[in-house]
């Protein structure tokens, strides 16, 4: 107990010093390494406080995928880093007092929150059988608070019709101006060659292990979506124009699955999004499995941007 | 202390460290950085409310856990959309930063 | 038996946390990108090189195992592809003296 | 008669159903448009705009006819495990009115997003339908959810569907608009959870119904209620967290702003009352409740001079959103913090929904009103608007009509709402606030004609009609600006439909 107490207390430390760095650091381009590094402390975190779905996430969106991102913009704001003034000392002072004060009524907060913790653990483990998954987290993800996920994958739709908004009107429809490298080196293509079986293997055992076990749909995603990014930066297949049919397919197919599963829940469970019983772990699977497609397709389309040209360079 | 309590205390400061970086940093790139170390503070007093509700059999309470992850799939998508609309910014004005004073931009009336 | 097995990991993650230690420091006091980068590989290779084999009697069953094992080839894997990305970088910029 | 307090149904209610279609119908339409494209996006919306506002009627008629709320269990998992929808008096007006201005809108738009036959799909015209679909469907689900968390997520909806619709026409201006906006927006989410969190580790339930049985007075709900308050206080743009609004919502195509400043900013504020007066009865304390009321009649007077100042009518429209958002902050001092027994209370609440409603009639016609007056000459300064009144009659009077519900004349909607909102202040001794609303009437009044002047004086230099204006868009703009106006034939007195549901019913006074 000690001795691994000790190492949270190290851990813990190195966090904050870490998000502190990210955040006074001068570089751009230092602060996004901190924070990469961060977010892969996070789900150490996460990992000590036994939530390891959460974990995996942290670590494939909040270390990967929110690094890859913010690189990106980096590099295509380099010639202006260090504009804009801060703020004079009074006002970081105020900032800083303020940003403290709430700190504190966290702390007293954390420090006075029930001794017996409230906790909707027994309950859902209660009602495991049920839904005929292993992993509760998975229960509450696609039983007990599906309602919550199907409107996230909205929330994720919405999001890249967002970000394809932000296209100049001429380019409407076309190819996303991902790019990385004037010319990937043989090395990267190598990679690129290597990775993505292996990768795809994974993603795919991450969400279907994900029933019974840490895992699921949003982290086989990500990883889909690092696996997909790999190869367009490798230039091994070509970013998609945005327009494509089956593009547009492939994205919402696993909302559309789901919502039809939940329809069909009106009908044959008496309620919206209410399995059949027995069906529960088969229909949820065919949810996830479409879903980690669609949430893949997404969340790298989200990350290769707004159409930058009409057609393919 | 326990360790529940320990990262409980990270997270509190994570949040105000977040937040003072949005406030106080000018440069946009650096305030969306900043708002994802706030996340991250915010989420992970949700994972040490969930560990502290560790209860039959289960070494946390998913409900709260699933919900990090439906946050953090949120922040992402929050995060690509600001860094598009500022990349977007600095091709239009060459600019990555947006001062207090200047709201009254609006639209100009001939164009609208 | 057991004595040993635990003797064996004992030595090894120390051996490895060393090579970790050493990486590190040379991380830190080496003055070029190109020297930096041969103290980065030698705790990719040897620091968790060394600390997988010496988690191997501990793992559980031969899958464990594996992916012990599998942790170990992507690291390097990637340590080596990262390594040569960032050497080419520096070459191209000129910060390789 | 006086509805009593009745207790949370907490199971599904017959027609239950229809909640779960009102947010899910727009989904389905999302994700037509998304697979189809082209001039399929804009068929899709004009078929789900009727059904949609039959759902909301239907919702709204129900909850009328059995004078409870309607709930929906989704998946059969009660809360605290699971999620609950629930439409009470406010959530099936609230819907009612989205669904009526969404409509409008949708019609509006139709002359400037409509994708010709044959020509290639366009971005403004693709994007448009779609964000408007995301919109409808994050009001419907923040006025229908019943549990903080998936309330979260229906205000990311909310935000991911009007921050584009700002930044649509693509200038530098509206990007940095929406970029403004957009900040404001997460740090206003991410408070907003942060409070969640808080609830959650003390009472172990994010289920408002349940919450309101079990949120003491202490100091982790202060703290909780707090942070979620400024986090929502700073996406419905109360001043002084006002400044990414104007530009936001005068820069956005007259639709949009039409939506964003008729609806979006509603939203947020529809969950702060969801907090104070149902998450945690009671709780708010007097002078809490003087402060929030202090920030409104900041707003008020603050909104109204400088919208008087503005030289462009998008722009003065929008100043002119400010201060009326302070209107409903009076909701809290004369209803929140009064205790029960107050018998003004009700009043109060009705004349604060009221405003609510009336306001978003008659912005979204005013923002149109000023889109059709700014396509025709192609620039929307008001001192240049001299003659357009012989030009758009119509469109001119629709700006009147819309105008004298935000000074609170009768007829209209904003008189009742006011009036209603005055009696209350005065009967219950808080004066003070009597003294702000009378002079937001006064500049509001000031700001109106000052648009009616230029408008109907002649012209001083030659008017130059750019393009045609079509009268049906006219009448759309025209027949918001009517609802606004029939709303002032409501009673002058406390609403018994806007209380159902309720936790605990507020004071009425009894005759």
């Amino acid at each position: 107990m000690t001795y691994v107490f000790v190492f949270e207390v190290g851990l813990a430390a190195l966090l904050l010093a870490i998000a502190v760095w990210t955040i006074v650091v001068r570089a751009t381009f230092a602060a996004i390494v901190f924070f990469m590094i961060y977010g892969l402390l996070a789900a150490i975190v996460w990992v000590r406080l036994f939530a390891v779905d959460v974990a995996l996430t942290e670590a494939a969106i909040g270390g990967g995928l929110t690094g890859m991102l913010m690189l990106g913009a980096a590099a295509r704001l380099r010639e202006i880093e260090n504009s804009g003034e801060k703020p004079g000392l009074p006002m970081r002072l105020a900032a800083g007092m303020l940003c403290t004060l709430i700190s504190a009524a966290l702390g007293i907060v954390v420090f006075s929150l029930p001794d017996v913790a409230p906790t909707l653990a027994p309950m859902a483990k209660a009602n495991l059988a049920q839904t005929g998954l292993g992993n509760p987290v998975a229960a509450v993800l696609f039983a007990y608070r599906a309602f919550d996920t199907l409107l996230e994958k909205v929330v994720l739709l919405l999001a890249l019709v967002g970000v394809w908004s932000l296209a100049p009107d001429r380019v409407w429809g076309g190819v996303p101006g991902f790019r990385v490298y004037a010319q990937p080196s043989s090395i990267l293509v190598f990679l690129a060659q290597l990775l993505p079986p292996i990768g795809i293997m994974i993603g795919v055992y991450m969400f279907w292990t994900g029933a019974s076990y840490p895992g699921g749909a949003f982290q086989g995603g990500t990883v889909l979506a690092a696996m997909w990014l790999l190869v367009m930066i490798a230039r091994l297949q070509p970013v998609p124009a945005i327009s494509l049919r089956p593009l547009r397919l492939l994205l919402v197919v696993g909302p559309v699955i789901f919502i039809a599963i939940g329809l069909l829940g009106f009908v044959l469970a008496d309620a919206f999004l209410a399995y059949p019983a027995g069906y529960s772990k088969p229909l949820i699977i065919v949810a996830e499995a479409t879903l980690t497609l669609s949430i893949g397709v997404t969340l790298g389309l989200l990350v290769a941007g707004p159409p930058e040209w009409k057609t393919q360079q | 202390m326990n360790s529940a309590t320990l990262f409980g205390f990270c997270g509190a400061i994570l949040v105000g460290l977040g937040l003072f970086g949005l406030i106080t940093n000018p440069q946009l790139l650096r305030k969306i950085l900043a708002f994802n170390v706030l996340g991250t503070g915010v989420f992970l007093l949700f994972g040490v409310i969930a560990r502290r509700g560790a209860a039959a059999g289960l070494e946390g309470d998913p409900v709260p856990q699933a919900l990090v992850i439906t946050g953090i799939v949120v922040a992402f998508s929050a995060t690509t959309m600001a860094v598009v609309l500022l990349l977007r910014l600095y091709q239009e004005t060459g600019e990555a930063t947006i001062s207090p004073d200047d709201t009254s931009a609006g639209t100009d009336g001939s164009r609208s | 038996m057991t004595l040993a097995f635990d003797i064996f990991t004992v030595v090894a993650v120390s051996a490895g946390s060393f090579f970790f230690m050493a990486g590190t420091v040379g991380l830190l006091r080496f003055p070029d990108t190109m020297t930096r980068l041969h103290a980065l590989t030698k705790v990719d290779n040897l620091g968790l090189g060394l600390i997988v084999v010496g988690l191997l009697p501990r793992a559980e069953g031969l899958l464990g195992a594996l992916k012990l094992l599998s942790v170990w080839i992507f690291v390097q894997l990637a340590g080596a592809i990262v390594s040569q990305l960032v050497a080419r970088v520096a070459r191209r910029e000129g910060r390789h003296t | 008669m006086i509805p009593t307090a009745m207790a949370f149904a907490d199971k599904t209610t017959a027609n239950g159903y229809l909640l779960v279609l009102a947010i899910i119908l727009p989904v389905i339409g999302i994700l037509l448009s998304l697979v189809f494209g082209g001039r399929s996006v804009e068929r899709v919306a004009m078929v789900l705009l009727p059904v949609g506002l039959a759902v909301a009627v239907a919702v709204f008629g129900l909850v009328w006819r059995d004078q409870q709320s309607l709930v929906y269990i989704v998946g059969g998992w009660h809360p605290p495990l699971g999620i609950a929808l629930r439409a009470d008096g406010i959530s099936a007006a609230m819907m009612l009115t989205t669904a009526i201005v969404i409509c409008a809108t949708g019609i509006f738009a139709r002359g400037e997003f409509s994708q010709p036959r044959g020509s290639p799909e366009t971005r403004a015209s693709q994007v448009f339908w779609i964000l408007l679909l995301g919109i409808w469907s994050g009001l419907n689900t923040v006025v229908l959810g019943d549990d903080l968390f998936n309330l979260y997520v229906a205000l990311e909806l909310l935000t991911f569907a009007a921050v584009p619709l700002v930044s649509l026409k693509g200038y530098q201006e509206t990007i940095k608009a929406a970029l403004r906006y957009m900040l404001f927006a997460l740090l206003g989410s991410v408070l907003y959870l942060l409070g969640t969190v808080l609830i959650y580790g003390a009472y172990g339930t994010l289920d408002i119904s349940l919450l309101s049985g079990r949120v003491q007075p202490e100091p982790v709900a202060w703290i909780a209620a707090s942070l979620m308050t400024i986090g929502l206080l700073a996406k419905t743009a109360l001043f002084p967290l006002h400044l990414w609004l104007p530009p936001a919502h005068a820069g956005a195509p007259a639709p949009g702003s039409a939506v964003l400043s008729a609806l979006v900013v509603k939203g947020s504020f529809f969950l702060i009352v969801r907090l104070w007066f149902d998450a945690m009865p009671g709780l708010m304390s007097f002078a809490s409740s003087q402060i929030l009321g202090t920030l409104g009649a900041g707003a008020i007077l603050f909104g109204s001079v400088l919208a008087l100042r503005q030289q462009r009518l998008k722009l003065l429209i929008a100043y002119s959103t400010i201060a009326q958002i302070g209107y409903l902050f009076f909701i809290f001092p004369l209803a929140a913090a009064v205790g029960v027994d107050e018998p003004w209370a009700a009043t109060a609440w009705t004349g604060g929904w009221l405003q609510l409603f009336s306001h978003a009639f008659a912005k979204a016609s005013m923002f149109m009103a000023a889109g059709l007056i700014a396509e025709a000459l192609g620039h929307d300064r008001i001192a240049e608007l001299g003659g357009i009144g012989r030009v758009l009659p119509i469109t001119v009077f629709t700006f009147g009509l819309a105008g004298l519900s935000l000074m609170g004349v009768p007829p209209s909607g904003g008189f009742v709402a006011k009036w209603l909102l005055l009696l209350a202040t005065v009967m219950e001794g808080q004066w003070w606030w009597a003294a702000v609303m009378l002079a937001g009437g006064l500049l509001a009044g000031g700001y109106i004609f000052m648009v009616l002047g230029k408008a109907l004086a002649s012209a001083t230099v030659p008017l130059k009609i750019v393009a045609p204006v079509s009268r049906s868009r006219e009448m759309v703009a025209l027949t918001l600006a009517l609802f606004a106006i029939l709303l002032g034939f409501l009673p002058l007195q406390p609403s018994e439909f806007l209380q159902i549901g309720r936790p605990e019913v507020l004071g009425v006074i009894t005759r």
